[in-house]
């Protein structure tokens, strides 16, 4: 098979264009800021941006001007509090002169996941029991009823969602993208198989043997993927299972920065428009900063799965 | 020991929310006081409970306090670690999970809940996180317990955003839209506060059950945007034993980010 | 928490009763053999017997006098050919004087899956896209047609399908009943999901430290277990990924063995009731029998969760 | 070498199927032989081909020839081994396989399929296996080819029970009903026999393609329930080459237990 790896700026130049639905899936973990970062250093602009928890990533990406629009579950800092740049565009009030609103399209986490699952799965709706007697439908009139072929039960449905690109990090992958994860799988394979392309992050490029001694670790093949970047320490300040830890410390400190709007700005000037990529941001904290991240190993141990000729 | 200073308004929560869980076996976890509440019943009140992060995790035995809802900590040395599909559909819409555990903005007497917005929803004054997983458990959760500090700001007449619903209009029309829609549950059961404890009477109302050391009754109505129901001998909340608070001050939150 | 470790006697004793539906589920790996043996012993009577793949186990059990029905997806002896038991009970011709027809509801592959999924997801109909101008809804009315919320395509539905009982077979469990399995997963976690009882049967009982050790590996958790029982080679003649071979052999003289009812009945007397239980049956083959189905080891390597504390 | 012994039937519908994968990439494979077939492509027409069991494996890479569907040996080396759900869902109904190798009981004319029933449904003559995955195969795979022997109780003129659904009653209305009901794939493009390699015409019937070696054009026509449409001038299937033979005979059966 041939090789997919490129740079995180060929990936993105090729597989992200303006106008685009983006989905940089991962449930707090494996979050590809990398991904986020060359996005907004590529200056893509009226994205509309999918994701369960917007997180840090997608206030970033908000704050620098690419998007219009956003489908999420749950907008916030996980354990901190607000995501600052998006309720400026959020709040009538708080809205700058000359910006707009932005569009918001939002479901509870079982629906996005049930978007993700429809589009992969080729399924026009995936029914859920959720959202009877709330008012998320009332604002949100993809939210619809659907009638039970087998008696007079009406349960709930969301349409499948296929993004034109998503773009998951992992812990390895080889050169064909066949990628392997472990710890929170969030709804990265769902993603994956519901999009149009496919690009993914991984902190290490390993020899398909490796895949192939643990198939059922696999989450996604090489088939549905377009681009295979390694990029080390991709998901800072997120993390990622085994190989380093979240930056809390920095999930607070976005809480101040992003407060205010021009040292919001100062700090993408700094830290994205200002490396030229990720490993230029890995090299600005220094390679100290990820030891402190970095945990003691928990090995999984070896399972056999029998050599049969 | 005999220098324990005593329990703060958080710690009261956390131990009274810890107690609700006596006997519980598979409780949802949610970040903050919930997570050391939950933690501390494990330690005490509810030793075989199974604890269940939505980001996938089943069985987990975090080695320190997760600071957020996916903590690699979670993951390593739980029992299972799934992916949200599994955990949404097949354990909590699949009806596994006995307690769910919510929080919110807005609560009305009837356990309604709001996390989406305050003010119109096209224009909101403030945009809150929205519903994440609350919604579905609400629904799906074999019954719910609600952690909330008292305000007249929190505890409304009127929901802005119905998020996640609770009783709806009243006990009568809750438990018909509950069998007639399928839900899983049967809806809150308690609202734990900095002040007190509260069920669901017969009518699916919120009403005083007991009243923290050091809180009042006057306090209790101050706080709370409607004329809340208070029956004649309200008793006190047991006040935490020192084992209670010196698990929460010693191992589940030592640097007090949580419970100050 | 408390063992649910039992011996297979007890397990089937306390959770399988006549009338009952059962599914021993496992995708030609992992089926339960020794599960299915039990019950015949225990002479239990009128069970509906869902399967995708009703395999020589379900053919024994049939010939047993065990079945009333049969849900399936495919009927064969995988690899071989017919499931003659089977077919003296689905084929008028054939019949034995006094015997009846056994019931047959029928699906396809992917139809069986999504019963089970909705059993398991606690919906009222999994939507999927097969049937489509086939003749399978005109022999089933069970399958069904469901209109989309989002337009006018309509696709077809299958009801869900909640067992009374669910056995699976695995590599390991702790006496909770978490399991680890590896290789093909079947639909043995739906399966499970969607039962009222679950009887887990599994090569090895492991510290739950073991399990604890690598979670994602974990597909069933002990939640859902009502009783787990140590059985080595309780799946033979199928397989267990890493541990043995399949009999396949044993799947081809089945296909002689079943053609005639009295050598099939000789078969249940030598094989089942004349031995107590899988010990009994492992030492009556004798232990250099499994040994040439053993595989050398082929192991999958260790990935690291990281010790965050 | 030069003592090679000439092609048995069996051996030239394996041949003829490889070359009908020519540049295919994904490929779901059925036991017996679909499967020598597929491996035979991967050695020679089809070197990035990813083969696909339906017990649930992508990317197999057998180190012996499978008996089963299911045989251990796909799995272990595999790219991915994946839930039938996911199997089912992601890869066949979402879209991802680009050829399903079919076999059955009966054909007809527009490649319609019965594995399921000889007689009626529900008192049969003769009680076949059934769908398994062939009818969302039929449905979902981007293309279908067929192998199967000939003779008159199987290339009928009417089948007993459709199972899976090929070109229906002709060419027009399958491409409607492929349309209306959202099918993945354009249905049967080639059907493989022991006498010759069919393709489908702008009527959506089936058509002879090409002629095995040694087989005769009244063979085909005696072995086929209806009028089977031969073109003028219907050109010889290639031989198998010697290099084909070889890799059946010493690597892929070399026991002889399915192309004998």
């Amino acid at each position: 098979m041939s090789s997919k790896l490129v740079s995180m700026r060929e990936a993105i130049a090729a597989h992200v264009h303006d106008g685009d639905t983006v989905a940089i899936e991962g449930f707090t973990h494996c979050i590809s800021f990398a991904a986020g970062h060359e996005i907004i250093r590529q200056k893509r602009r009226n994205l509309t941006l999918a994701r369960m928890t917007p997180d840090l990533i997608y206030d970033q990406m908000v704050a620098a001007g690419c998007a219009k629009k956003l489908i999420f579950s749950w907008l916030g800092n996980p354990g901190v509090g607000s995501l600052h740049a998006i309720r400026r565009r959020t709040e009538p009030a708080a809205l700058a002169a000359g910006e707009s609103l932005l569009e918001i399209e939002e479901y509870s986490h079982h629906g996005m996941v049930g978007r993700y699952v429809a589009g992969a799965h080729r399924l026009p709706f995936y029914p859920l029991r959720s959202y009877s007697e709330s008012d998320l439908p009332k604002v949100n009139p993809l939210i619809r009823k659907v009638a039970s072929p087998y008696g007079g039960e009406e349960i709930w449905a969301v349409p499948p969602l296929n993004p034109d690109v998503t773009i998951i990090h992992a812990q390895r992958a080889d050169a064909e993208g066949n990628v392997q994860m472990w710890g929170l799988l969030g709804c990265q394979k769902e993603a994956a198989f519901a999009a149009r392309r496919v690009i993914v992050v991984v902190e290490e490029i390993v020899p398909t043997s490796v895949i192939r001694s643990d198939p059922n670790r696999t989450i996604i093949p090489g088939l549905i993927v377009d681009a295979v970047v390694c990029e080390p320490y991709g998901a800072h300040p997120s993390y990622v299972q085994g190989d380093y830890d979240r930056d809390n410390a920095f999930y607070r400190e976005w809480d101040v920065i992003s407060r205010d709007a021009a040292a919001t700005e100062a700090w993408l000037q700094e830290w994205v428009y200002g490396v030229e990529d990720r490993a230029a941001y890995v090299a600005k904290f220094g390679a100290d900063y990820f030891t402190q991240l970095t945990p003691p190993p928990a090995p999984s141990g070896s399972v056999d799965y029998g050599d049969y000729r | 020991m005999s220098e324990q200073r005593p329990a703060s308004k958080s710690e009261l929560m956390v131990v009274a929310s810890a107690r609700a869980l006596t006997g519980k076996r598979v409780c949802f976890v949610g970040v903050g006081l919930p997570n050391i509440a939950v933690n501390l019943a494990k330690r005490t009140v509810a030793p075989e409970m199974e604890l269940v992060y939505e980001a996938g995790v089943f069985g987990a035995n975090p080695a320190r306090l997760p600071l957020s809802i996916g903590d690699p900590t979670i993951v390593t040395g739980s029992t299972a670690t799934v992916s949200m599909h599994d955990l949404f559909g097949l354990y909590l819409q699949g009806g596994r999970i006995d307690v769910g555990f919510l929080g919110g903005a807005q609560i009305d007497r009837f356990g309604n809940l709001n996390t989406t917005v305050i003010g119109a929803y096209d224009a909101p004054k403030t945009r809150l996180p929205g519903s994440g997983g609350a919604c579905e458990i609400a629904i799906n959760a074999k019954e719910i317990l609600v952690i909330m500090r008292q305000s007249t700001r929190s505890f409304v007449q009127t929901l802005d955003f119905r998020t996640s619903p609770g009783n709806l209009g009243g006990a009568d029309e809750a438990a018909k839209i509950r069998t007639a829609q399928g839900w899983g549950g049967r809806g809150p059961t308690g609202v734990i506060t900095d002040l007190g404890v509260y069920g669901f009477d017969d009518d699916g109302e919120m009403v005083l059950r007991s009243l923290h050391p050091g809180a009042t009754l006057e306090e209790v109505r101050a706080s709370i945007g409607w004329e809340i129901r208070i029956p004649h001998d309200v008793p006190a909340t047991p006040a935490p034993t020192v084992e209670e608070l010196r698990l929460i001050r010693e191992e589940l939150d030592p640097t007090g980010a949580y419970v100050s």
